[in-house]
């Protein structure tokens, strides 16, 4: 029989390297090594192409860009709202995945749901719904000064508030999400150890929960940063009225800025500055949980029992806490889609005279297109996010556990197409994908296929952070028990440790499919004819200034996925105890 | 029989009225298959020279809204040179460069404004500088849109308006919005009362009941160029050309009135609500000046807006 | 100070009583030790003291204050309680010399006392030197032992240890135990104590309660305990004993005449008169093998325990269990002949028939 | 079957060996334990065995196939082993059934037979009720037991044991043990057994090695072991022992002569003739209480033992630990004098000293 033998290099203590090359694994290292290779090809074109300026290597477009002051201004914005945003985010949805699922935070399931909606509406149309709400001539500021008699605004959206507050709103779902999977596997015998020391419900989740999840922490704030980062709706929307800028908006500007010389080498030039940040941040997470050696380990195989820690007289507070966000969060921005939706005509003045249902009828079976966008969307959204899913558990496997440098250093590259604006992603992709891939000679341009090679592209990131947070916090142990017990080290990932770090392996599912059904930026350079996705249709009807449409056609979205995402919690089979 | 096979068109044309053309079209030419990639003219711009550097054009016929890019691709030769029989009556001032791009209906930068805001009805670009709408004022960014900047290159090379006109509208605290979709926007939900915006939109937006309108500003409203071109190396030139050829139809452009743009073809009658031909004063766009200009125009403008 | 006293309590876990009718009154310092087979509800009888399980039925009061009802239990963290969990419960994300220091940090005492006392309870568990490292590095003892430690620190008023030494060597499980003594002597808190070590239980309580299904079958003294078990069942689980089937024939003063499986006659001592089929409960040592003996069997097996053997008798009426010193253990197969000189007789039911049988 | 063969094994960590030049041969189908104090390295050795750990020097050798050396290493599922972790492992994701059918799913048996060994391997710990439980609905021995059964299941060639029995009360934990030691008559596969439980090591081993700092001090069968303790730790670790300080003053035939403390002199007898400070190593069953004893001392504590009660006296040289019936035990300061029947000699060295102290 063949020996099989694992060598040293490959792997701390080596075992976990020992992967059996067989048929079998063979497969999927091949899949792995495909698609990544797919993946970061653009990002290398998106380099290099960077670097030429007037047809020779060299460093002039970074050289110009760094000289302007504009740009560098609009660095610092982007930095500085990204960062605001990311720390509110963050601590907003650490508190709450520990509510919803560490504690008896009254109908905990059903606010879970409620939480996650702002991360369906397409961030551009939220951005939007806040413009319709807290405009200079919003509807909360007409309310206001119609109740108050001021004859000036409650509040107004526009500027670098506004814009952290949006992306506030519309980020804190991501490390919600990812911090929440991550609770789902505590041991609650390590709460309760604390409990019995002495702390407080507050303490033990400063002391101990919060240290415990820090890798879910960590990704989840990463994630939130770089796509804040990267995010063009919002500043643009939020911005542009106050002239405040962000880099992202300047990229886009040169990108369209045709006249001057290699406009497109420029921007992606500004883009790699924009993503250097970004990648600086990855390192130093992946740093903070590669020093792991089972610190993060919670999921033992040992002891488990105990349930949620009882709020006591807090229980009531926390109820109206997250209510309050549910309420900030999701229902104003839905309810001013809801009532633009159903206003005959964008400015007229709101009131039952001018209700209708007219724009949902058209949008549901007035446009062909809309049909078809729809199906095209999701059936394009959960393919990349499977796909997503399975290169992030294999990639982050490789380089967590079996430790192979490839793999760490792969991790980082595949980080780059999430920390740069769509629009340069795309850009890159035509510029790798118009031609027909050597070798294979096969041609994804204008094809379906460049669109789902651009979500799981853009995409996999999210996977990647939540798939590796969620691996470090299964005991090596328990993998050890299935190779001993005769799994190779591929079945042992597949039986053991993928069930155990679900909750994790569904949120990077449900993380990446959302954001792709109603993906815009991506989907407007790249779609081609019949391949339509949603976001296209509701962008190009709001571009025609057809808001109410546009609003209807998204508020339909964001019901569709709500429906998807109840039917999800309610089928999801009885968790076991951690 | 006619020609056959597939055109593939990119263009920033609204997508109603890209079908109702399409559609039309393939009455006419059933045998060709009219394949439509739409976006803003920014996205289409962008795919463009993506695709350029990768080697050729994936288009046979384009029309989007910024003749400055056209401009370009013709210095380049890369466009064909055709002159499509059916424009024969057409002013030959709308076949730009020696017929490789042309004009196949007419759209104007106009002054626009919300009904229930604006109480005495303007009449001159100049209003938009009243101290009364201080504040309230919208102009899309030339940053974003090929068309504002034709339009900002094109005043400031005038004796009238020149940088003067600017600086007043920066007196007047004029907000710089994005795209004309944006002005729009804020200005049927009141949050601006005046601006500069294109024609069609506005009366496409009033004939869906909003608050808005806008006037023929008396010294003339600036032409805002859509021109429609073929592609160099098309695969499927007679198709290209028969569709080119049958945007000026009068079939064509009735439609076009119809969706309320003004017809290049004499003799189609106009929209509603437009003067006809001799009364309405048309500002063509100093593209010349543009070109020699443009980084000048952009950094003037941003330094003076602070936008970029 | 604090007793313990537990009323009627009862755990449903889905539609199974993991605990029923379950009372308790531990004094205030006592050491009392939970014994009981593996699954027979001493963690939740724990769990449910410390604060973390909510009774189904019962009450848990703590000098005097209702801590726990089926409706309302006040928090852990103010019970002033310290628990040795059994799956240990050290934070991996702690060092060890962090871990044990917790409590204290808890408690807001200067960083000097935090020191001081967190030391000092790293000694009393031997872990000095490992102070710095992370759990993960440390050995599955060594982890067993932080718990420990972690515990101690607070000095609190109830300790609840469940199975804390179950992973130490010998040597130093009796270092600890003593350690542990010491300190109760010391501080005086009330301990409640799940081991499986009847060694250990018999040495270090007060009382001993024997629990089986959810239930506690006697409590008392450990010598009252071992020596006077209530039912066969704490007879057999505490300590060894054989089980000899037979039928009571006479009682006269203290004494009682047993016929044994095929007729052989053996008289015990017994206070209670009773009649009819009866278990003799046997332990080793209160077999002495002697020539004269009235009853004689045939060795079947023999065990060496190092400071002594093991030998199975086949005997009317069942197995018995004695032993011996090292030099005078008798050959496989001989035939040997004993007196009991004491032991415990029980009605022979249904029921008890079955535990008899588990018994050996 | 395979023998394991491990050579010269070395780990270090960070810059700390914790284990050293460690050699044992194991043959096949040997029950062989490992005894230690915590955190001497026991566990290590079977994760180097397994092939989870790469041992830093040395090699692991089965059945004449080099499966580990520091360059590289066969994958666990490649050894034909199977292992109870100290800390279970169980998968909390898997029903208990589950979890035990692994191993054979792993070989892709029938669906019949998997069933089959599956229930038997529950029955064999007593857990057939709660096969379809999710291991956190289960008490810690529970738990402990389906990592047991998970690791018989497959009937494997060797078989690496962990304190697999640490958290099962005495009873089960006696029939557990039978049951293996039947398994392993009847099946013949290598056990390599780690447990804290010296009255299992005894019981079950056929040969017992006493690790100590990463090293093995000595090994051997159990008798050996225990009645010829190559070195004053493994005297007072397996078993107990008394270390009395004295002099060898004179040596003839077989006997030597030892001044004990201050000058009470004892005739002890001891194969090789030595001189000079010594430790004598005591059991507690070599000593005999007898008026004409030689050595006086006087009682300073009593521990009830359920069936016996230890005593420990001061008496010259230290202080010596015996036991006595239930009936005979001495009172608390009363005068007792004993004859030591047998004892080990060994030399008194610095490093011998420290060891002397520790062990009562
Ligand atoms: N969450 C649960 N759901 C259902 N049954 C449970 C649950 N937790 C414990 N049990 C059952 O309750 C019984 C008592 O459990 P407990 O942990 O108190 O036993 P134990 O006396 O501590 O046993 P051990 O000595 O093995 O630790 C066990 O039979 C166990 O199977
Ligand atoms: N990852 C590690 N880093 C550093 N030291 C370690 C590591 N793992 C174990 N050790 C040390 O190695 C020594 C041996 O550990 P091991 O688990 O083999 O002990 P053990 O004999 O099993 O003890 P126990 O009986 O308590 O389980 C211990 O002192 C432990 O502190
Ligand atoms: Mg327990
Ligand atoms: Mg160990």
């Amino acid at each position: 029989m063949n020996e099989l033998v694992t060598w040293r290099g490959a792997g701390r203590d080596g075992y976990a390297a020992g992967l059996p090359v067989r048929a079998g694994g063979a497969v999927g290292w091949i899949f792995v090594g495909v698609i990544s290779g797919l993946i970061v090809y653009p990002s290398v074109v998106l380099l290099g192409s960077s670097l030429v300026a007037e047809g020779r290597v060299s460093l002039g477009h970074y050289a110009r860009a760094l000289s302007e002051a504009a740009v560098r201004q609009a660095f610092v914005n982007s930095v500085a709202v990204a960062t605001a945003a990311t720390a509110a985010g963050t601590f907003l949805g650490v508190i709450l995945a520990w509510l919803t699922s560490r504690t008896d935070l009254p109908a905990a399931r059903a606010w879970h749901t409620a939480l996650l909606l702002p991360y369906m509406i397409p961030p551009f149309i939220g951005a939007m719904a806040w413009v319709y709400l807290l405009s200079p001539v919003g509807y909360l500021n007409r309310l206001w000064m119609q109740v108050s008699g001021f004859g000036t605004p409650l509040a107004v959206i526009y500027g670098p508030a506004g814009i952290v507050f949006v992306l506030t709103l519309y980020g804190y779902p991501i490390p919600y999400v990812v911090v929440r999977a991550a609770l789902e596997r505590m041991n609650p015998a390590l709460e309760e150890a604390a409990r019995m020391a002495g702390a407080r419900p507050l303490q033990v989740m400063r002391d101990v929960v919060v240290p415990l999840v820090l890798p879910a922490i960590g990704s989840g704030a990463l994630l939130l940063w770089v796509s804040s980062l990267a995010n063009f709706g919002i500043p643009a929307i939020l911005g542009f009225p106050a002239r405040y800028f962000v880099l992202p908006t300047r990229i886009y500007a040169t990108v369209l800025s045709f006249g001057t010389p290699d406009n497109l080498r420029a921007a992606a030039a500004l883009s790699v500055l924009l993503a250097a940040p970004a990648g600086l941040a990855l390192v130093l997470q992946r740093g903070l949980v590669g020093r792991g050696g089972g610190r993060f380990a919670v999921v033992t195989g040992q002891g488990g029992g105990g349930g949620r820690i009882e709020l006591g007289r807090w229980r009531w507070a926390a109820g109206v806490f997250v209510a309050a966000v549910v309420g900030i969060a999701t229902v104003l921005p839905l309810g001013a889609l809801l009532l633009t939706s159903l206003t005959r005509a964008y400015g007229v003045p709101v009131g039952p005279e001018n209700l209708t249902v007219e724009h949902y009828q058209t949008v549901l079976f007035g446009i062909p297109k809309v049909g078809r966008a729809l199906r095209n969307s999701l059936m394009l959204a959960a393919g990349a996010a499977t796909l997503v899913v399975l290169l992030a558990v294999a990639v982050a496997y490789l380089s967590e556990r079996a430790r192979w440098r490839a793999a760490q250093v792969l991790e980082g590259a595949l980080a780059i197409p999430y920390s740069v604006p769509g629009t340069v992603v795309a850009v890159a992709l035509i510029l790798a994908y118009a031609r027909p891939i050597p070798v294979v000679n096969i041609r994804l341009y204008d094809t379906a296929w460049i669109l789902l090679a651009a979500y799981v592209t853009r995409f996999v990131a999210i996977g990647l952070r939540t798939a590796s947070s969620g691996l470090a916090q299964v005991h090596a142990s328990l993998e050890e028990a299935a190779r001993i017990a005769g799994a190779g080290a591929g079945r042992a990932v597949v039986d053991v440790v993928v069930p155990i770090m679900w909750p994790s392996v569904r949120s990077a599912w449900v993380l990446v499919f959302i954001p792709a059904v109603a993906e815009l930026t991506l989907s407007v350079l790249l779609y081609s004819v019949g391949n339509e996705t949603i976001g296209v249709v509701i962008y190009g009807l709001h571009e025609e200034g057809k808001i109410a449409l546009s609003a209807a056609l998204s508020f339909v979205v964001t019901v569709l996925l709500l429906g998807g995402h109840v039917l999800m919690v309610k089928t999801a089979k009885k968790e076991w105890m951690a | 029989p006619g020609p056959g096979g597939t055109v593939t068109l990119y263009t920033s044309e609204s997508e109603d009225d890209v079908n109702l053309i399409v559609q039309a079209f393939n009455r006419r030419y059933p045998n060709v298959t009219v394949r439509v990639f739409r976006a803003g003219s920014g996205p289409v711009v962008a795919r463009i020279q993506a695709e350029m550097q990768t080697g050729r054009i994936q288009a046979d016929v384009l029309w989007f809204a910024d003749i400055a890019f056209l401009r370009d691709l013709a210095r380049r030769d890369l466009l064909v040179s055709y002159s499509p029989p059916s424009g024969r009556r057409v002013p030959g001032r709308y076949h730009y460069d020696g017929n490789r791009y042309h004009e196949v209906r007419l759209i104007f930068n106009v002054v626009a404004f919300n009904t229930n805001h604006v109480r005495f009805r303007p009449s001159s670009w100049w209003d938009l500088t009243l101290p009364r709408y201080r504040g309230r004022v919208g102009i899309p960014n030339p940053f974003v849109s090929g068309a504002a900047l034709a339009h900002v290159g094109t005043f400031v090379s005038m004796r009238e308006f020149g940088w003067a006109y600017y600086r007043k509208l920066r007196e007047n605290e004029t907000q710089v919005l994005r795209s004309n979709g944006d002005v729009l926007q804020k200005l049927a939900s009141g949050e601006i009362s005046i601006a500069q915006v294109v024609d069609f939109f506005v009366r496409a937006a009033k004939g869906r009941g909003s608050p808005v309108d806008h006037i023929w500003p008396q010294e003339g409203s600036l032409l805002v160029p859509t021109p429609v071109a073929i592609v160099k190396g098309t695969q499927n030139l007679p198709a290209a050309e028969a569709f080119v050829d049958f945007l000026y139809t009068p079939e064509a452009q009735s439609l076009f009135a119809q969706r309320s743009y003004i017809p290049v073809l004499p003799g189609i009658p106009y929209p509603a609500g437009v003067p006809e031909a001799e009364r309405l004063k048309v500002i063509f766009p100093n593209l010349d000046h543009i070109d020699q200009w443009r980084e000048e125009i952009r950094k003037t403008f941003s330094e003076l807006f602070g936008v970029q | 100070m604090a007793g313990v006293v537990v009323e009627r309590l009862g755990k449903r876990y889905n539609d199974a009583w993991v605990i029923r009718g379950l009372d308790v009154t531990v004094d205030d310092g006592e050491f009392v030790s939970l014994l009981g087979p593996s699954g027979c509800g001493k963690t939740t009888t724990l769990r449910i003291i410390a604060g973390f399980v909510r009774p189904t039925e019962g009450r848990v009061i703590v000098e005097g204050r209702v801590l726990s009802t089926p409706e309302w239990q006040v928090p852990p963290e103010r019970r002033g309680m310290a628990m040795v969990f059994q799956s240990y419960a050290v934070w991996p994300h702690m060092t060890v010399f962090q871990n044990v220091a917790y409590p204290l940090r808890c408690r807001r005492v200067t960083r000097r006392e935090l020191e001081l006392r967190t030391r000092r309870a790293l000694e009393l568990v031997r872990l000095q030197q490992v102070a710095d490292r992370y759990p993960g590095e440390l050995s599955g003892g060594q982890q067993q032992r932080v718990a420990l430690a972690r515990a101690l620190v607070g000095e609190p008023a109830v300790l609840l240890l469940d199975e804390p030494l179950s992973n130490l060597d010998a040597r130093l499980r009796e270092e600890l135990r003593d350690e542990i003594a010491e300190l109760q002597r010391r501080l005086g808190f009330t301990v409640l104590y799940v081991t499986h070590d009847q060694v250990e239980a018999m040495a270090m309580s007060d009382r001993v309660a024997v629990m089986r299904e959810g239930q506690i079958e006697q409590i008392g003294s450990p010598q009252e305990v071992y020596e006077k078990p209530r039912t066969p069942f704490v007879a057999g689980f505490v300590g060894r004993a054989s089980f000899l089937e037979g039928e009571a024939v006479a009682w006269q003063e203290g004494r009682v005449q047993v016929v044994l499986g095929d007729g052989q006659q053996v008289e015990v001592p017994w206070a209670e008169p009773l009649r009819g089929p009866v278990w003799l409960c046997v332990r080793p040592e209160w077999v002495v093998s002697d020539v004269a003996g009235e009853l004689r069997g045939r060795v079947v097996r023999r065990v060496y325990r190092g400071d002594r053997v093991d030998c199975v008798g086949d005997v009317p009426g069942g197995r018995l269990l004695w032993t011996v010193g090292v030099g005078q253990a008798p050959a496989l197969g001989e035939e040997v002949s004993f007196r009991i000189v004491r032991c415990a007789v029980y009605p022979r039911t249904a029921l008890s028939t079955s535990e008899g049988r588990e018994a050996i």
